[in-house]
């Protein structure tokens, strides 16, 4: 049984007037160990997604539609007092930037021994010693003194290693991991994503892990999911995405990428991804995509299994390409 | 009501009972459940902004000496409030056959409230700290107050331990009612803490005693147990300073005083629904503007006639103060034989006015500048009360500019007169207690500084000879006659400008009883108590 | 030679066109703020509050029949709806409307004139503060700093009271109240401005200070300055009002709505609804300066 | 420490401007201060006494430090008018102003706090609105009229506490009488700064509400109240400045509110000196007020400092 699945998810902002589909009808499954990574470009709704899993998205404003089964429990339907005790015990979430993501005028150790606090029946000193134990894990130097630090006395790399503690704090089954690297260097890069690996490897935990560059994800994914104006436009292992990219979108994104050192010139994807409030009919990617048919502004192209393990919604992989009179206007 | 108090010995009151008066008046009238009963607490908002300053002569001008001086300590003679005569003091008899010499014999078995006995000698210590400038306690501050009352003094003595002989200049049938303002203290509490500090620690032979001082909070006193005319009723008399009317009133509905010096005027009428006892009784008083003589415009009589005929003084009494007042002619009240009754009246008449003010050479009218005070003793309510003379006078071309001053800053200023620091003003709005005392008219209008407050720069040899003639009289009615000319002389000169006469209004709580209204500015509170 | 001076024209054209950029700019900034303005409701009720005040106060001699400085004492404390006087009459017998028409005339000015004055120079000292570099500044700053050692009230009871009660000596004091935090405002505006490129490059442009002072500092500055001044008129009504209220503002018998509540004040228990209307009025006139400055705080975006 | 060194070293100009301003302003005052000490009618020689006790006859700089040299050592002379000693004056009033101060302080900061954090969680909401509302009334409101009302509503028409005064008869050291006599100055005193720091808080926290920062504390699970705290910490940082600035504005208030309270403060001998021409306790006052207010932006900048982790205690 997976340890995640998820089906239509759809999130849906009001604002004023107008309602952004920021998640549209994704579908996807976790098993423990497994890494899945989701890539996207900014604004293609993987954050959203990431949040709806963990109930943060939910708000009078938001329309949120489809399951999300996490280890046996229907997530949707939980009340927000039961949800939070999900938060962080079950399901955590490292974010992108730990300086913005600590609570600046708390120190970290405060910040840690409340989460541990929070799910697990533990004294304030037995917090406190816990809390120095997995500073120590992430690998934090000297970690007794490090617990009445304030975020902006810490590296960038350690706050993050710190954001992590407190995501580990309580053995999650459920890592979720938005752009965890993406404000820091390049070498710390590294040393933060072995650590999330070194981690798993642990626990068991499954992990998401969302970021716009795949060089950062193909190293610790098994699987990679390609979001676009809040769809997966494409799915498959990490060498089925890198090797045999079928998406247009996806191809476009890896020539984007230099990380990966692919020859040749660098393309930059024409254009913007489309407004959420403003999601064109058919292909959301069809507007900028240098393939377009027809039948791509026509309806939107389903999920297709192309491989085994690699699916791809793009109506150039459909074996009969909706024709172009069927356009709805 | 600072000074010229000198008071008829002869003066009986025909009180006017006013609609609005629910406590009796006169000499004997009182709540008739009044007759027994002592104790309570009697808190008193006063009108100062600030407690009088607790030596021989306080400040805050005549309502620091009702409030204060009047309790702690005596004089040798005393003003009695109640029935407008001479009552013996800390001497029990006194007698002068040429009115030049005169001779106390002082009370026995008297002690200040430090156990200081009351004698000669330290009736001529209480002189000499006022009097003799190579006295150790001499004390120039008060000795300046004092020197109205004490300028025809020219030598003292002890003739035994309870004699004391006093030597004037010239004849001066005044003279008792000078002594009524020559406060006695105890010699050795001036010794004890000096000049300076002595008014921190007063000891008099008064009815009541210090308690404790919270500066500009409250002066709590408590009765004298010993005083030599009998204790206080009360057990305990507050006094604080509430210098705005509404402030008085809102804290005598709230219980926080259980009198109440002048509350607003608009609230009469609700007072006495609420069932609190409203008093008033026409007392030696005049609420006047002092004008400067010595400069235009007020140096020509007929600006002074069209000034005074400008105003409305009945509206004013009658409407804009609620029947609280009594308009006036002169500086002497109605009630007074000493009121001049011949002298001319000059009525409410705009166009005469007009005309008046036209002919002095101000045919498009004139801006004067006029100090004020912003409350105290006997003031009334300035506030609407100068706001409507500006009014009125504004009608026949008289623009007025009237500049409000704390109430001792404003003593402060008459005493200095037009020279000093108003010389810029034409003239000064002052509470006189007029007629109080017999040499108010010498001290007002004769003498200049520093024996009287002649500050208006007025002259008249007629009313010069008159108070020379009277001043020696021997005959209290005759003096009283010529008295009265030299009021009627000072009013048709329109030496002061006259506004209105006030009527003492206070408000008692229910509950405090016993007091006899006074005719007087002054209150005697030995009388008083408050139930429970 | 010839290089030098071609350059310099050269610059100056670039300096022009930095202009003229920026002058569009401003433009737009301006429709679009006043845009806004325009569509917020409360913005619109402000200002029909305030323009209401300024007609009424224009024209109150036309839209009374009584005089605002003397009445009938025989009529003194009528009730609110007496026939006549709508909201009764004080306690000199005047008809309270008049007396709050002409009284808002006092508190308009009251309102604006001490703010606008205290604009100007406050405005010029800390443009100089903020232009002219750290020695200038620190001195101007530290020597309105003693100014800034007071609480607004006291200090315009402080300089009242020093130089007497009146309506002149109000004019005096109150803007003595608000140069300072006008200059320091603007200072940081100043130098807000100056850490910016375009600045930097009219500078290195060579044009005169004078020249960047009028194109460039005041168009910029003029946002967050004027949004903090607008915050200042509600101040100075109110502050002006409670001078008069302590006898050191407006004197009698001129119609101004603090010195009536001080005159009123002895009526309060006996005719609350007529005492208490000029506190009303000084409250709205005073709410809707702030509304429309909070308006206009939003339409110009400034607020942090 | 050093921190707070600094910042008193850098007041010290302002102090010093400050004794200048008040000698100054004294001294522009009409009427002359010799007059308020003797009597006219005094003689020569007394008046030259008492010109010379009181320093009056020397040249104003001279005065100047004569009067600053005894005001360091904390000896104000003595008031003109209370002829008692200034300091005693003083030292009386800015305790009684303080219980005033303090109060309304407290009502204020209390009220402003939860109405803030009301709006500001409730944004958009009918509470928000009439909390935006009432922080506006906060603001334009005159506070000696609001103290007006209230006296006639809660001590004349009600009648359920004092209209004037710090305590009842004999009820000096009583703190429930206290507390009665207080609540209707505070609250008229306070209801300004009530607008200002509601709208701060407000403001503040709705800044703090959108950090990220605030969804990772959801996303540990923390509960509602967990959260509330630390946005709370996190907009006290605004706050408290504003707090602190508008104790000053209540030392200005309390001049009005004190004076219609006979309320026994600062405010009130402020008042009842300036009528008395009292130039002594004038100039005490006002310096008293501005250290007093400067001294309070130096404690509220350390508090600042104390409160807000990210300001560099060094």
């Amino acid at each position: 049984m997976p340890l995640l699945q998820v089906e239509h998810l759809s999130v849906s902002f009001k604002q004023g007037q107008h309602e952004s589909q920021a998640v549209n009808g994704i579908s996807l499954d976790l098993e423990p160990h497994q890494t899945l990574g989701v890539i996207g470009e900014s604004g293609s709704g993987k954050s959203v997604m990431l949040k709806s899993l963990m109930g943060l998205t939910r708000s009078p404003k938001t329309r949120i539609s489809g399951k999300i089964n996490f280890d046996g429990r229907e997530l949707t339907g939980l009340e927000e007092n039961e949800f939070s005790s999900v938060r962080g015990k079950e399901i955590s979430m490292v974010f992108q930037d730990a300086m913005t993501a600590l609570d600046p005028v708390f120190p970290v150790g405060d910040q840690l021994v409340e989460t541990i606090r929070r799910h697990q029946h533990l004294s304030k000193k037995d917090a406190l010693e816990k809390a120095v134990e997995l500073l120590a894990k992430v690998g934090i130097a000297s970690p007794r003194s490090r617990l009445d630090q304030y975020p902006h006395q810490m590296s960038g790399g350690m706050r993050q290693r710190v954001m992590i503690a407190i995501a580990i704090a309580c053995q999650p089954k459920l890592l979720l991991a938005d752009e965890p690297t993406t404000a820091l260097d390049v070498t710390i890069q590294a040393q933060v994503l072995s650590l999330i690996k070194e981690l798993q490897k642990e626990s068991g935990m499954g992990i998401i892990f969302v970021s716009h560059d795949i060089g950062a994800v193909a190293s610790i994914v098994d699987e990679i999911a390609v979001m676009y104006a809040g769809r997966i436009v494409e799915r498959g292992s990490v060498q089925q995405i890198i090797h045999q990219p079928s998406h247009p979108y996806t191809q476009a994104l890896l020539a984007a990428n230099v990380t990966l050192g692919m020859k040749g010139r660098l393309r930059a994807i024409q254009g913007q991804p489309p407004r959420p409030d403003r999601l064109p009919y058919g292909c959301a990617f069809a507007p900028r995509c240098q393939f377009a048919v027809d039948s791509c502004n026509g309806m939107s192209p389903k999920l297709t299994t192309i491989e085994q393990g690699h699916d791809v919604a793009c109506w150039l992989m459909e074996e009969e390409p909706v024709s172009a009179n069927m356009q709805v206007v | 009501m600072k000074k010229w108090m000198r008071k008829s010995l002869s003066c009986s009151v025909a009180a006017t009972v006013l609609s609005l008066l629910v406590v009796g008046c006169g000499n004997s009238a009182s709540t008739p459940e009044s007759k027994q009963g002592s104790g309570g607490t009697l808190i008193i908002g006063a009108t100062f902004s600030n407690l009088p300053n607790m030596d021989v002569y306080p400040d805050q001008g005549y309502e620091g000496r009702r409030f204060v001086g009047n309790q702690l300590y005596d004089p040798l003679i005393i003003d009695n409030p109640n029935t407008n005569s001479f009552d013996p003091g800390l001497a029990s008899s006194w007698e002068s056959k040429d009115m030049k010499v005169w001779t106390f014999h002082l009370r026995s078995g008297v002690k200040f409230q430090d156990g200081t006995a009351w004698n000669a000698s330290s009736a001529v210590f209480n002189l000499d700290r006022i009097l003799n400038k190579n006295f150790q306690y001499y004390y120039p501050q008060v000795a300046a107050l004092l020197t109205a009352r004490t300028k025809e003094i020219t030598s003292y003595q002890a003739i035994d331990d309870m004699t004391l002989e006093i030597t004037l200049k010239e004849q001066d049938s005044f003279f008792p009612s000078d002594v009524t303002q020559i406060l006695f203290a105890s010699p050795t509490a001036i010794q004890k803490y000096g000049n300076d500090d002595y008014q921190n620690h007063p000891v008099g032979t008064g009815p009541f005693a210090v308690a404790k001082v919270v500066p500009r909070q409250e002066l709590d006193l408590v009765p004298n147990k010993d005083y030599w005319r009998g204790a206080p009723k009360l057990d305990q008399l507050i006094l604080k300073p509430m210098s705005d009317p509404a402030t008085r009133y809102a804290a005598l509905l709230s219980s926080q005083i259980n009198w109440a010096e002048v509350p607003p005027t608009e609230t009469i009428p609700q007072i006495k629904q609420k069932g609190f006892q409203v008093v008033t009784k026409p007392y030696p008083h005049i609420w006047a503007i002092v004008p400067d003589m010595s400069k235009p415009p007020f140096n020509d009589k007929r600006v002074r006639e069209a000034f005074v005929r400008a105003i409305d003084r009945k509206a004013m009494s009658d409407q804009l103060l609620n029947g609280a007042s009594i308009p006036a002619d002169g500086p002497m009240y109605p009630e007074s034989n000493l009121y001049p009754k011949d002298a001319p009246a000059f009525d409410y008449n705009l166009d005469l006015a007009k005309q008046l003010l036209t002919a002095a050479g101000y045919p498009n009218g004139v801006t004067i500048a006029v100090n004020m005070p912003s409350s105290g003793s006997g003031n009334m309510w300035p506030l609407p009360m100068s706001e409507f003379i500006q009014q009125q006078e504004a009608k026949i071309g008289i623009n007025i500019t009237f500049r409000t001053y704390d109430w001792n800053q404003i003593i402060t200023q008459y005493r200095a007169g037009f020279s000093g620091p108003m010389a810029d003003a034409n003239g000064i709005a002052y509470s006189l207690a007029s007629g109080t005392l017999l040499g108010d008219l010498e001290t007002s209008f004769v003498l200049k500084e520093p024996q009287g407050s002649d500050i208006m720069g007025y002259d008249n040899p007629q009313l010069d000879q008159l108070v020379r003639q009277a001043k020696a009289s021997t005959d209290p009615a005759g003096r009283d006659k010529l008295l009265a000319q030299g009021w009627g002389i000072v009013q048709s000169d329109i030496a002061l400008l006259p506004v209105v006469h006030d009527l003492n209004l206070r408000v008692l709580s229910p509950k405090v009883q016993g007091l006899v209204t006074p005719a007087t500015w002054f209150v005697d509170l030995t009388t008083v108590w408050v139930s429970k | 030679m010839e290089i030098s001076i071609h350059k310099t024209n050269h610059k100056e054209k670039d300096f022009k066109r930095d202009v003229m950029d920026e002058i569009q700019e401003n433009t737009q900034t301006r429709r679009s703020f006043i845009q806004k303005l325009y569509s917020d409701p409360v913005a619109w009720g402000a200002t029909f509050w305030i323009v209401l005040m300024i007609g009424t106060a224009v024209f109150a001699p036309f839209l009374t029949p009584y005089s605002p400085v003397s009445g009938n004492i025989g009529n003194r404390l009528m009730p609110i709806g007496t026939p006549g006087h709508f909201l009764g009459t004080d306690e000199q017998g005047r008809d309270m409307i008049t007396r709050i028409l002409f009284g808002g005339r006092m508190t308009l000015l009251m309102g604006i004139v001490p703010v606008a004055a205290a604009c100007l120079v406050g405005g010029a000292l800390g443009v100089i503060a903020g232009y002219f570099g750290k020695a200038v500044q620190s001195i101007i700053m530290r020597c309105l700093d003693v100014f800034y050692a007071f609480p607004a009230l006291v200090l315009a009871i402080a300089i009242s009271a020093a130089l007497g009660p009146g309506v002149r000596n109000t004019f005096v004091s109150l803007p003595i109240v608000f140069i300072a935090p006008i200059a320091r405002v603007t200072a940081t505006a100043v130098q807000q401005i100056k850490g910016l490129e375009f600045f930097e490059a009219a500078r290195v442009s060579g044009a005169s200070h004078w020249m960047i002072i009028r194109f460039h500092l005041i168009r910029n500055i003029f946002r967050p300055v004027f949004a903090y001044v607008s915050t200042l008129i509600g101040i100075s009504i109110l502050v002006a009002s409670s001078l008069s209220f302590l006898g050191l503002g407006v004197t009698p018998p001129t119609a101004e709505w603090g010195a009536m509540l001080r005159s009123l004040q002895d009526a309060l228990y006996t005719q609350p609804t007529v005492a208490i209307a000029p506190g009303v009025m000084i409250f709205l006139t005073a709410l809707a300066f702030n509304l429309l400055s909070d308006s206009i705080q939003d339409a110009l975006d400034v607020r942090s | 420490m050093t921190r707070l060194f600094h910042r008193f070293l850098q007041a010290i100009p302002t102090l010093f401007g400050i004794t200048l301003v008040a000698f100054a302003l004294v001294h522009i005052m009409p009427g002359s201060p010799i007059d308020a000490l003797v009597p006219p009618d005094a003689s020569a020689d007394v008046r030259a006494q008492v010109i010379h006790i009181y320093g009056l006859d020397k040249p104003l700089p001279v005065q100047y430090v004569l009067w600053l040299t005894h005001a360091v050592r904390g000896d104000f002379g003595m008031s003109i008018g209370m002829r008692v000693p200034v300091n005693q004056l003083l030292a009386q009033a800015i305790q009684n102003t303080l219980i005033l101060g303090v109060a309304a302080a407290f009502f204020s900061f209390v009220t402003g706090t939860v109405l803030g954090v009301l709006a500001g969680l409730n944004q958009g909401k009918w509470i928000d609105r009439m909390v935006s509302t009432l922080g506006l009334a906060g603001v334009s409101i005159p506070a000696y009229w609001l103290a007006m009302v209230m006296v006639i509503l809660f001590s004349i028409q009600l009648g359920w506490l004092p209209s004037s005064g710090m305590h009842s008869q004999g009820q000096e050291g009583n703190v429930l009488d206290l507390l009665a006599h207080v609540v209707i100055p505070a609250i008229a005193l306070g209801f300004t700064p009530v607008g200002v720091i509601s709208r701060m808080v407000r403001t503040s926290l709705l800044q703090v509400v959108k950090q990220d920062f605030v969804l990772a504390l959801r996303a540990k699970g923390l509960m509602r109240r967990q959260i509330l705290w630390h946005l709370l910490r996190n907009a006290a940082l605004p706050v408290l400045t504003v707090t602190g600035l508008e104790l000053g504005y209540l030392l200005g208030g309390s001049i009005l509110v004190e004076t219609i309270f006979a309320w026994p403060g600062l405010g009130g001998l402020l008042n009842s000196a300036i009528g008395l021409r009292d130039i002594p306790v004038i100039q005490a006052g006002i310096l008293l007020i501005g250290t007093l207010f400067v001294l309070m932006n130096i404690v509220v900048d350390f508090v600042n400092s104390a409160v807000d982790p990210r300001i560099q205690r060094t």
